[in-house]
């Protein structure tokens, strides 16, 4: 055996309890979120609140729920490349298509 | 252990060896037919005002021939070499997954089977033959594939089609990424993988991005066209840009998905013929995984025409520029990896340089079109096409071609004629020269691409016929390339092990190798284990005979059924008839039930 | 002309034989939007060039100095060399400087802005003829675009159905013509002459046969042209062949796709008000007699696949096509 | 069956997070889509006159709490509790067919309201975003239900727990799919 071998998985899965405190921290963010959503003095910057409860909500699940946390960093990275490309992607697009107005500039086409 | 014969053997297989010879053979039928659909079109373009063939015939031609050309000739011959090769080449037994591989390559056949019944199943839909077949280019631009431009079920082949083979091409993309990072023989680090190993490593990544993003757009297409959606729609506030948008993000990639294997193959044989390593290994393995992943920020350079705006256009160019480098990077490797070699002019060679000397004319008339205000006046001529044959045939297929050369022996136990193979070369060389190289003139002289005709007044006529001879040699070539792969199965001399002296561990079996590839797995001590250098030995091959019994899984029909039910599935929409959607949902589901519930052990 | 063409051109030359004139060309500008565009692509053509023969040129020395040879001793494995890797990735950069900077410039020189006294012209694509609506003088034609020498002229480019490109080679490069979208380019002609161009996008069966042409007049024959075309039709004599024509034109189902100014108002097929005026028939295929005319009308899609123009139910009599053709040509 | 592998890591298992590598794309597409088509139908009825948050909310409260149940499904079979595993796997699945039904409540209700898949841009990204994510969850189901009677026959133990695990990660990635969709698609209108 080669010293690359790591030997079999490790099992390193979190307790039943953490998975019940992420679970209440979800339904908790969820709450915050339909409640941002409500409040009308929130509707300067409920984009952006929304974008972070949203994306706590998904690392929370993606690190504890689904192991990325403690397992081996192969598995971020098959995740985490294309996640990568896929919101380079969005924000090309969103760039191209509602960016147009000011990006065509001198072209004026529109 | 002995190898099961038969019909049923092949059909059931999920030998990765077998299944390569299938991908091999099956797009080498698909590459013979692209090629002749190339040969009509460079007849009917012999000269201005051609008669040969109608406009309508024309546009399915030229469609089907760069759909054949891509998504069953080029990606399923790289196919053929991963799945014969990579396990070989990484010390395995097989994939890490075989029987998805078999899934792999029976939907491939029946997606390619399906894409090409459309020049015969006219009829069917009150057409005559050849009526049907898909006539939008390969690009599909919307709105032009919209039903209300293109009524018939032409285009409907051709977005079913691309949709089956797109499963085929990510099942085998997941199926090769866990095998190349899972697989390996002890001690066969990544940074000791072989260079075909590696690009085949990229090239997965590729695929199992860039594909969601077509699969998404075809989708698009086929609900506007079977469900009123109105997604490329002008009329319902939609633009067909989207459509350009999702098909370059994925259409960039996927030239590379083309390119990258064939430059891993060229890394391999190089240093074999030389006697020397690659020079700069982890330079060309870190400029691949780069030309990669920028391969994702480009794709609006196919869009220059389209009007994005100075800045987008500013970026994109600087960004598709950028690109050069990393290729530049691995062409001087190349080169350098010759310097100072012992260079054996076998045929495999004769390719593989010759795929340098083609794609750096590619490359280079790709730098002029990076150019957004040069590219005004090349996009949509015959310079563009002069250079996607300079990088696909001069690169690719060449690349490719020295795949064949080298691997042959390998894959089939028979040397192939070297004279023989030679005299291929020089005809295929010349011919694309012949067949490509005017084409740059005529485009800069004003002539447009996918036009059926063109004008005597253009001057461009001879030019163009020029093209066509050379078209003709390089078919002349391609049928003594065929007389060779035949006559080896009588004439070949029976190849040993390590006919060429190769430094990867696919030469240290037998060939065609055991159907368990190594009797014993081999422990890999270094890059190059079977050549000696100034730091190791050579390691010693695996013994012939295994001293255990090996266990060797059997075969599977169910890979086979579950993908009919694709094909099944997609006659549905084309045929209007909701029945047989529920047969092939049924094909489908039974097929992937029994195969997850047989027992299989690999 | 700079040198590289004239080696271009004699390559061809030489290679074709027959050595032109090549009407679609876009090695020999004659625009400014053409001009800077060929200036560019020039500069980058010889670096090109030049990296091509030092590349290819060092590829076969070293194949030619290292071929195998009987006796000689095993290479040096050699794994690499980290200042020569550094190397070739700056010079390729290096070059791309050269190549990325006139490139950002020229990208915003043509833009497709164009000053406030341009030709303002809308070019509209459709399968598979070209439409072009001069908003200030009023006037609308179809295939054959004129625009006066020395004064800049703005397209803007749009379609009615599909993507077309509007490409006109010698006076610049192509614009895609995107329903829903418009696209601009603007340039000044600095040659009289009448420039060929076709549709670069495929727009389905026909796109092979979308082809254009610009005249460019001087500014006088511009001011003659435009005078002619916002005139009334002609009306044809009485009792000639063209006034027959003009009744048959009337009944037939020609008015439903076709404008003559105060005969007809329809918008899917080209203006003819002035369709005697122009030099050719069928965007650009036919040169615009009566023999192409008759035939033209009597089965359209026989000579343009795909054209929306469709043979006529019941067919025309022969002398009725005579006579549409004699009224078509008498519209001036 | 584990066979030894170059990274001590199941094949199956690397094989899943590729996938879901690769549905980051489908999924990152067709929220490009429906984002770049934002506010760009022609005709009504518009997002706001039509999404019913209070409804969204509680389906999302019950994919969320389905991830949870599969959690506590897979820490019952690593342990070999299987009578809970089958109750954790079975309420998991249920839940996942609650959402169903919601969806189908739903997509029915706003075709009453006059909005379908070719209405308007806001209908064809709309229903074919939230569609293909029904359809996740609908082969999601069927996986779980397939464990479930698994588990009933005795055909499903702690040495299967990497199954388990695998359909979770399938599982989760669905709901991680729906919290984004729903921030995205229902909240930021």
């Amino acid at each position: 055996m080669s010293a690359e071998r790591e030997g079999t998985e490790r099992h390193a899965h979190p307790t039943v309890g953490v998975y019940l405190r992420v679970g209440a921290a979800l339904v908790i963010l969820t709450v915050l979120e339909v409640g941002v959503f409500y409040v009308p003095a929130f509707h300067v910057v409920l984009v952006p609140v929304l974008l972070v409860l949203s994306s706590a909500k998904f690392t929370l699940v993606v690190m504890f729920y689904m192991h990325l946390k403690d397992d081996n960093k192969v598995f971020t990275f098959l995740l985490g490349g294309p996640l990568v490309i896929a919101v380079g992607v969005m924000v090309a697009l969103l760039f191209l298509f509602l960016g147009a107005l000011t990006l065509r500039g001198a072209a004026g086409a529109g | 252990m002995s190898e099961a014969r038969g019909l049923t053997s092949w059909l059931t297989t999920t030998d990765h060896k077998r299944i390569g010879l299938l991908y091999f053979w099956t797009a080498l039928a698909f590459f013979l037919i692209g090629g002749i659909e190339a040969l009509f079109i460079r007849v009917q373009l012999a000269q201005p005002n051609g008669q040969v063939v109608s406009a309508e015939t024309y546009n399915q031609l030229f469609t089907m021939h760069g759909t054949t050309m891509i998504f069953l000739a080029l990606m399923p011959l790289g196919a053929s070499f991963f799945n014969y090769m990579v396990p070989l080449q990484i010390g395995a037994r097989d994939v890490a997954f075989p029987r998805l591989n078999a899934f792999s390559y029976w939907v491939f056949l029946f997606g390619g089977l399906l894409l090409n019944a459309s020049w015969f199943v006219g009829p069917l839909f009150h057409a005559g033959m050849l009526n049907v077949a898909p006539d939008g280019g390969w690009f599909g631009y919307a709105n032009l594939t919209e039903r209300q431009y293109s009524p018939g079920p032409n285009i409907d082949f051709w977005v079913l089609g691309l949709q089956i083979l797109g499963i085929s091409s990510l099942a085998a993309g997941f199926n090769f990424i866990v095998t190349i990072l899972n697989m390996r023989a002890p001690g066969m680090k990544m940074m000791r993988l072989p260079a075909f190993t590696w690009m085949t490593l990229v090239t997965q990544f590729l695929i199992i991005t860039a594909f969601p993003v077509i699969t998404v757009g075809l989708a698009f297409l086929m609900f506007d066209r079977f469900f009123g959606t109105h997604f490329y729609v002008r009329e319902a506030g939609a633009t067909p840009i989207l459509w350009q948008h999702l098909f370059w993000l994925f259409g960039h990639p996927e030239v590379y998905i083309l390119i990258l294997p064939a430059m891993g193959v060229v890394s391999d044989v190089l240093p074999t013929f030389s006697r020397k390593p690659l020079f700069g290994y982890p330079v060309v393995v870190y400029s691949g995984i780069l030309i990669g992943l920028m391969s994702w920020g480009v794709w609006s350079h196919h869009m220059f025409a389209v009007g994005l705006g100075p800045i987008a256009d500013s970026v994109f160019a600087a960004t598709t520029m950028l690109i050069a480098v990393p290729t530049g990077v691995k062409i001087f490797n190349w080169i350098a990896t010759l310097w100072g070699g012992d260079i054996r002019g076998t045929t495999a060679l004769h390719f593989a340089v010759g795929f340098i000397a083609m794609f750096i004319i590619g490359g280079l008339s790709g730098v002029t079109h990076a150019s957004p205000p040069a590219d005004l006046q090349q996009t949509d001529t015959y310079y563009v096409v002069a250079h996607i044959h300079y990088v696909f045939f001069g690169g690719t297929i060449f690349g490719l071609f020295a795949g064949v050369y080298y691997w042959w022996p390998k894959m089939t136990g028979r040397l192939l004629d070297e004279t023989l193979g030679k005299v291929h070369f020089w005809l295929q060389f010349i011919g694309m020269n012949l067949a490509f190289f005017p084409m740059h003139l005529i485009g800069l002289l004003g002539m447009p691409r996918r036009v059926y005709t063109y004008a005597p007044e253009l001057g461009v006529g001879t030019l163009n016929l020029v093209s066509t001879i050379g078209a003709f040699l390089i078919a002349l070539s391609i049928l003594i390339f065929l007389v060779n792969l035949w006559r080896s199965r009588t004439h070949g001399q029976p190849a040993p092990n390590d006919p060429w002296g190769g430094a990867t561990l696919e030469w240290s079996v037998s060939s065609p190798p055991p159907v368990y590839n190594f009797s014993v797995i081999p422990t890999v001590t270094n890059r190059l284990p079977r050549w000696s250098t100034e730091r190791h030995g050579p390691m010693r091959d695996p013994p012939a005979v295994p001293p255990e019994p090996i266990h060797v899984p059997g075969g599977s029909w169910w890979p086979m059924v579950a993908a009919l039910g694709l094909p099944v599935l997609a006659l549905a929409p084309l045929t209007q008839t909701l029945w047989v959607a529920f047969v092939g949902a049924a094909l489908l589901i039974a097929g992937v039930y029994a195969w997850a519930f047989q027992p299989f052990e690999v | 002309m700079p040198r590289y063409r004239l080696w271009l051109l004699t390559v061809a030359l030489w290679v074709a034989g027959c050595g032109g004139p090549f009407p679609q060309t876009t090695l020999e500008p004659r625009s400014d939007f053409g001009s800077v565009i060929d200036q560019l692509f020039t500069g980058i053509f010889w670096w090109a060039a030049g990296v091509f023969l030092v590349v290819e040129t060092l590829l076969v020395i070293t194949l030619i100095r290292f071929r195998h040879r009987e006796g000689r001793p095993a290479p040096k494995p050699t794994h690499g060399h980290t200042l020569m890797e550094i190397a070739w990735t700056l010079a390729p950069a290096a070059i791309l400087v050269f190549v990325a900077v006139p490139t950002v410039r020229t990208i915003f020189a043509t833009a497709g802005e164009a000053p406030a006294d341009a030709l303002k012209v809308d070019v509209i694509g459709h399968q598979w003829w070209w439409e072009f609506r001069y908003r200030e003088l009023g006037l609308v034609t179809a295939n054959e675009l004129h625009v006066p020498l020395g004064r800049a002229v703005q397209l803007s480019i749009t379609s009615a159905d599909v993507i077309h490109a509007f490409w006109a080679p010698p006076l610049g490069g192509k614009r895609d013509a995107i329903p829903g979208h418009v696209n601009r380019i603007a340039f000044r002609a600095d040659r009289v002459g009448v420039y060929d161009g076709q549709c670069a996008e495929f727009c389905g069966a026909s796109h092979a046969n979308m082809r254009l042409r610009v005249v460019v007049d001087s500014d006088s024959g511009f001011g003659r042209w435009a005078t002619v075309q916002l005139a009334g039709p002609a009306a044809p004599a009485a009792g000639t062949l063209a006034e027959r024509g003009k009744a048959v034109f009337a009944r037939s189902a020609c008015i439903g796709c076709h404008t003559i100014q105060g005969v007809s108002p329809g918008v899917i097929g080209p203006n003819l008000t002035h369709v005697g005026s122009r030099a050719t028939i069928a965007s650009g295929l036919f040169p615009n007699d009566s023999a192409h005319l008759a035939s033209w009308i009597a089965d359209a899609p026989a000579l343009k696949p795909g054209s929306l123009m469709t043979r006529m139910k019941p067919p025309l009599k022969d002398d009725d096509i005579a006579a549409l053709v004699a009224y078509l040509a008498s519209l001036k | 069956m584990t066979a030894h592998t170059s990274m001590g890591l199941d094949n199956r298992k690397m094989a899943f997070w590729a996938f879901i590598g690769s549905e980051c794309l489908l999924f990152g597409s067709l929220i490009s889509t429906y984002l770049v088509y934002k506010g760009k139908s022609i005709v009504g009825p518009y997002p706001p006159e039509i999404l019913n948050i209070p409804f969204t909310s509680v389906s999302t409260f019950d994919l969320l709490m389905s991830s949870l149940m599969m959690v506590l499904a897979l820490a019952a079979v690593q342990r070999g509790d299987m009578k809970w595993g089958k109750i954790w796997l079975f309420s998991t699945a249920l839940l996942g067919l609650v959402f169903l039904g919601g969806q189908v409540i739903e997509f029915t209700d706003f075709v009453h309201k006059g909005l379908t898949i070719g209405t308007n841009l806001f209908g064809c990204t709309f229903f074919v975003l939230t569609g293909t994510h029904g359809a996740h969850v609908t082969v999601g189901v069927l996986w779980l239900l397939t464990l479930w009677v698994r588990a009933l026959q005795g055909k499903l133990g702690p040495a299967n727990a990497m199954t388990v695990e695998i359909t979770g990660l399938y599982w989760h990635f669905v709901d991680v799919v729906w919290i984004v969709i729903f921030t995205v698609v229902y909240l930021i209108q």
